[in-house]
C-alpha cells in the first residue's frame, strides 16, 4: 500500500464520517466503525476522550439503573423530544420541581405561553431553599415535560420551548 | 433504620460502596456527574441521580446537589467513600440537621481529628507516642526557634489545619527558620483560612505505618493491625501491605492498646485510620488521623477476613462491635495492593482516555477493585486510580509471587498505567527484602534512570 | 527438577495451571487447537504450540501431538488439567516412557480407580463406607437378582470400567432385572470394551459430596475437607460448596480418616477426589475416585487457603506435604461457587458465539477464574464453562448474599449464560436452608415452570 | 480488493446507515452491525463464530506469546508469503522437521524443484517415528521455510509451491 493510498482512504474517512477503518490485504480484510447516531460524535478525531459515548454502557445502563428521570419524572413523548427545532429547558439543580410559588396558586408557565428571559418558570426545591428558575430565551413553551411535585435530576429537560 | 444509601462519590470506591449494601440487603442510590453517565457506579445502583458538571466542585463537592439527590430519593443515610466529602464535617452536619445519616464519625469528632495539633495533644494523653515538639500551637518564630533548639534539628513546621503538604516546612537550621515559618503561616492562612502552626522534630527517610481502626456507638474500639504505605511518590501511595514486614507482634500489641484507649475517650465512632511514622529504630510517631475509610481498606479486610465497608454500615445502623467482628481480630497471612493509575508509567503523567482492551487479572489469592470497563473512559476530571490489585498468600513472598503473576495478566490497552512500574518494583530485591522506607521510590526511580544512562552510554 | 511444564488443555484450567506455574517461577508451554489460537491461555504462556485442528480427538486429546509438543519445547512435566487426557492412564504412561513427568497419579493408580468395582473393593477393605451391593464382578443376570433381593430394591446396576452414566441401569424390581442388566452389559461393552458389571444399592435423591485429597510421595496423606455438589442437572454440576451443610465435624473426621488409610495403602500421590452419596439419614457411601484436579477446587482453596494444583506442582517436584500444607488443614468460612456456562438459562442449549461486552465481579470475597474477554470467541466444540465465580464468606449466608452480589455485577452480552439461572437458585428459600440434593434442580425448574405457567393462566 | 472496492463499501455503509461491517474474503466472513436502537441487531449473522478474527487478541497476542514457529521457526520473508499465487505446504502433525532421510543424505526437495502428489517432501519426528510428508498438488518448490532439525506446529508453512 503506497502512501497515496494511505492518504487516499484518510481523505475517504474523513469525508464520509466514518468512526474506524480497518484493511487489510493478505486474505482481504476491511473493518469499517460509522459512528452511529445514539452513541456519541466520533467523527472528528477528538484529542481528549469523549465520555458520552461509551458502547457497553449504551447497552447495559438504561436498563438496570433507572435515572430518576426514568423512574420518577414524566417521559416526554419521542416526537417532541426529536423535534430539531425545539430548545429544550434543562434543569439547573437537583431537587423537587413546582409548577407554582404555592399550592392552589396560578402556575409561572402554561404550554402555548410565550416566554423572555427572566420570566420565572417554576421552582425547584433543594434542601427546602425555593429556587425561581428563569428564563434564559424568549420563545413559546410546547411542552411542560415534568408534572408537579417531581423530583429532577440536574441537566434534565423541564420544558420545550420553540424560540421566536 | 437504614434501609437506603446514597454514596456520595464515584469510581472503584462508590461501587465498592454499593457491593457491601448489597451484601447487606440495603438499596443504592449513585450520583453522578455528567463525565460519569456511563459510569459502572451508576449501572449497578438501584436508582442514579445527576448531580451536575464534570467539575467536582460543581458535582462531587455541591453539597446542596447531594443533599438535594439525598432527599429525592429518600434515602436514610449517606456513605462519602474517601476523597471528596469524605472529612467534611460541615457536610456530616448538613447531614444530620436534614435528617440523614452520615455514615462516619460524628462531625465535633471530625472537625477534632481536622486539628493537626488538637489531634496530637489528644493522642498523647492517652499514651499515643507522638514526635517531640511544640507543646501546643506556636505564637512566633522566636518561639519555633526555642523548641527546635530543644529537640534538635531537622524539624519540621506544620499547619495545624493542614493537608496535602500546605503550609508544611522542613527546616534543618536555626538560621533559615523565621523566614520558612513565616511563609507557612502564609501559605496556611491562605490555604485553610487559619494560619495555626506547631512543630515536631522530622524523621528522615520514615516508614509510613497506619493503623486501622473500627469503633461502634457504644464505646466498643478495634484495632484491626496495621498497613505499611512507604512505596510512595510525592505523598502519593503506590503500594500498601498488610502486615508491615518492620512491625513486630509486640508493637502492633502495645500501640493497638494505647489508640484503644484513647479513640474510645476521644468518643470516636465508625472506621478510621491513624497514620504513624516509623524512625530507623523502629518507634512509631503519631502524624494524623484519617476519619473515613482509606484507598488501601482491602488489604486489612484480606489479612483480618472483616470487611470494613459492610463494618461502617453496620456500625451506622446501631449494631455492636463485637457481633460485628464474631470474635478476635487475627491477622492471617500477608497482603499487598497495587494502585493501578491511568498514567504514564516513567513520565507519571496523567493519562485519561478510552479503554479499549483490558483483561482484568482472578484465580487464587487475587482480588481487583475497579469500574472500569471495555470501551468505558477515564475522564480527565478526577483521580488517575483505575484499579486496586490486591493479593493475598501465606506470607509476603507468597503476596508477592501472586501479585506479580496477577500484574502479568493485567492487560489495559488505549492508554497508559501503572502497570509496569509495579511491576518493576515488585522484582526489586530491596522491595522483596521488605527493606522500604517512604524515600524507597525515588531512589528507586535513580537506580532504574543511571541503569538506563550506563546501558545507553556503553 | 521442573523447570518448565507444558498444560495440555485449554479455557479456565489451562490459565489456572499457567497461575500456579507463574507463582512457582516455572516457565510455561500452552498447546492450542486451530480454533482456540487467540486464546488467554495461548496469550499468557511462555510458549505456545498449535497441536491440530478444531476437533478434540485430532488436538486436546491427540496423545503423540502433546507429547510431540512437549517434545520440541523441551518441558519436563506435563499438567493435564481436568476432563481431555486428565484420566487417560495410557497417556500417563507415554509421558513416563518419554520421560517427561505426569502431574497426577501414577498410571497403574489412575488405572486401578478407573475400574469402578475394584476401587470398591479396595475402599471397603480400608474401612470407607460403600453402598451394599455385589461382592466382586456379577457374571450372570441370576446372579445380580439375587443379590438385589438381599439388599432391596431399588437398585442400580453399574458398568466396572464406566463413566457418564453409560452401563448404568436404575432397577426397582426382580421382573425388569434381567433385561436391564442384559442392555447394561451391551452397552458396557460397546462403550468401553469391557462388559463387567457389579450392583449397588440406589438411593433415592442422594446429595453428592466429595473429599478432597492431597498425597506426597513419601506416603503422606491429608484430606483437605469436602464439597457439596449437590445442584447439578443431568449430572452436570451447576453449584459446589465447602463445606457441605449436611456434614458434621464429626462425621468429617471419621470420613477423612479413613480415606487417608486408605489412600496411603494405594499408594496415591497427587491430588485426587472422592465421591460419596449421602443418604436422608445423612450416611456417606462411597462412589469413586476422580484421580485429578476438579472444576470445583477453589472453594476448597477458599476454606483451606491451599492453592490445590500448587500443590499439585509441588508434589510432582518432590515436596513433602507437610512442608506443602505449612500446618494443620483447618477450615474457614463457607465458599460457594457457581459455574458460569455459555448455554442459554432456561432451554440449557449451548450458546457459543463472540463476547461483545464483559463485566466481571470483583470486590471483597469474590474470585473469578475465566479466560475470556470482550472480543473473544466461545468456540462451539468444547464444553461450556465460560467462567467460576466463587465467593468466601465467614458463614454460608455471607458466602451467598456475596455471590448474589457478585452475580448481579456479571455481565456478558453477545452470548446467553446461565447467569439468571445462578440468581434464581442463589434466591431460592431452600437452597438459602441448604435444604439440597441432587434433585434439587429438577423440582426446581419444575416449580418455576408451574409458577410461570400459573401466572400465564391468571 | 481494490481502494475502489473499499470506498464503494465506505459509501454502502454511509448510505444504508450501518453502524459496523467487517469483510473477510478468505474463508468467507461478514460481520454487519447495524446502528439504532441501543443493542445493535445485528442483520446479516454469521454461521459460525470465526475464531480467527478476535480485535483483542489481534492486538495483545502476538507480542507476548510467541508461537512455536515465532520462537523457534524461520520466519518467511513478506513478500513471498502474501503472493495471492502461491499456495503453502502445512505441517500436518507436530514434531521435528528434516529435509533429508538421515544425516549426509540428499535433501528430498529444494526450492526450484518440480513436484507431483506422493513426492516426498519432508519428514517430521514426532515421539520417535520418522513421519514421511508427501506433496498432494503439483508445482514448483519457490520456498522451504524450515530449517533442518527445527520444530513445527500443527498447520505451520512448510513450503511455498508455485501450482503449475
Amino acid at each position: 500500500m503506497t502512501l497515496d493510498e494511505i492518504r487516499d482512504l484518510i481523505k475517504t474517512v474523513c469525508d464520509t464520517g466514518i468512526a474506524e477503518l480497518e484493511v487489510q490485504r493478505g486474505e482481504n480484510r476491511v473493518w469499517i466503525k460509522r459512528s452511529g447516531g445514539s452513541s456519541g460524535q466520533e467523527v472528528t478525531v477528538t484529542q481528549s476522550p469523549a465520555p458520552t459515548a461509551a458502547p457497553f454502557a449504551q447497552i447495559s445502563v438504561p436498563p438496570a439503573a433507572p435515572s430518576a428521570s426514568d423512574i420518577m419524572g414524566a417521559s416526554p413523548d419521542e416526537a417532541d423530544l426529536t423535534d430539531p427545532t425545539l430548545k429544550s429547558v434543562p434543569a439547573p439543580i437537583v431537587g423537587t420541581y413546582y409548577e407554582a410559588a404555592s399550592p392552589g396558586a396560578d402556575r409561572f408557565v402554561r404550554e402555548g405561553d410565550h416566554i423572555k428571559p427572566g420570566k420565572v418558570l417554576c421552582i425547584i426545591e433543594s434542601m427546602k431553599l425555593m429556587n425561581e428558575i428563569e428564563a434564559e430565551i424568549t420563545g413559546t413553551i410546547v411542552k411542560c415535560l415534568v408534572e408537579n411535585g417531581q423530583p429532577v435530576e440536574y441537566g434534565e429537560t423541564l420544558f420545550l420551548v420553540k424560540p421566536n | 433504620m437504614i434501609r437506603k444509601v446514597l454514596i456520595a462519590n464515584r469510581g472503584e470506591i462508590a461501587l465498592r460502596v454499593i457491593c457491601a449494601c448489597k451484601d447487606l440487603g440495603l438499596k443504592t442510590v449513585a450520583v453522578y456527574s455528567e463525565a460519569d453517565r456511563y459510569s459502572l457506579h451508576v449501572r449497578f445502583a438501584d436508582e442514579a441521580v445527576c448531580i451536575g458538571p464534570a467539575k467536582s466542585a460543581l458535582s462531587y463537592l455541591n453539597i446542596p446537589a447531594v443533599i438535594s439527590a439525598a432527599e429525592i430519593t429518600n434515602v436514610d443515610a449517606i456513605h462519602p467513600g474517601y476523597g471528596f466529602l469524605s472529612e467534611n464535617a460541615d457536610f456530616a452536619e448538613v447531614c444530620q440537621t436534614s435528617g440523614i445519616q452520615f455514615i462516619g464519625p460524628r462531625p465535633d469528632v471530625t472537625r477534632l481529628m481536622g486539628l493537626k495539633e488538637r489531634a496530637r495533644a489528644e493522642m498523647a494523653r492517652h499514651g499515643v507516642p507522638i514526635l517531640p515538639g511544640s507543646a501546643g500551637l506556636l505564637q512566633t518564630p522566636e518561639e519555633a526557634v526555642e523548641v527546635a533548639s530543644q529537640i534538635g534539628y531537622p524539624v519540621i513546621i506544620k499547619a495545624s489545619a493542614g493537608g496535602g503538604g500546605r503550609g508544611m516546612r522542613i527546616v534543618r537550621n536555626a538560621g533559615e527558620l523565621p523566614a520558612q515559618f513565616i511563609q507557612a503561616q502564609q501559605e496556611s492562612q491562605a490555604a485553610f483560612g487559619c494560619g495555626d502552626l506547631y512543630c515536631e522534630k522530622f524523621v528522615e527517610c520514615p516508614r509510613h505505618i497506619e493503623f486501622q481502626v473500627l469503633a461502634d456507638n457504644y464505646g466498643n474500639v478495634e484495632i484491626l493491625g496495621e498497613r505499611e504505605c512507604s512505596i510512595q511518590r510525592r505523598h502519593q501511595k503506590l503500594i500498601e501491605e498488610s502486615p508491615s514486614p518492620a512491625v513486630t507482634p509486640e508493637l502492633r500489641e502495645r500501640t493497638s492498646a494505647a489508640l484503644k484507649q484513647a479513640f474510645a475517650a476521644i468518643g470516636y465512632t465508625n472506621a478510621g485510620t491513624v497514620e504513624f511514622v516509623m524512625d530507623a529504630l523502629g518507634n512509631l510517631f503519631f502524624i494524623e488521623v484519617n476519619a473515613r475509610i482509606q484507598v488501601e481498606h482491602p488489604v486489612t479486610e484480606a489479612v483480618t477476613g472483616v470487611d470494613l465497608v459492610k463494618a461502617q454500615l453496620r456500625i451506622a445502623m446501631g449494631h455492636r462491635l463485637p457481633d460485628i467482628l464474631g470474635g478476635p481480630v487475627v491477622i492471617r497471612g500477608h497482603a499487598i495492593e497495587c494502585r493501578i493509575n491511568a498514567e504514564h508509567p516513567v513520565t507519571f503523567t496523567p493519562c485519561p482516555g478510552r479503554i479499549k482492551a483490558l483483561n482484568l487479572p482472578g484465580g487464587v489469592g487475587i482480588r481487583v477493585d475497579t469500574a472500569v470497563y471495555v470501551d468505558g473512559v477515564i475522564p480527565p476530571y478526577y483521580d488517575s486510580l483505575i484499579a486496586k490489585l490486591i493479593a493475598h498468600g501465606h506470607d509476603r513472598d507468597e503476596a508477592i509471587a501472586r501479585l506479580r503473576r496477577a500484574l502479568d495478566l493485567f492487560i489495559v490497552e488505549g492508554i497508559q498505567s501503572s502497570v509496569p512500574l509495579h511491576q518493576r518494583i515488585l522484582a526489586d530485591p530491596e522491595f522483596q527484602a521488605g527493606q522500604i522506607d517512604t524515600q524507597f521510590v525515588q531512589r528507586f526511580l535513580e537506580r532504574s534512570k543511571a541503569r538506563e544512562a550506563a546501558l545507553a552510554g556503553a
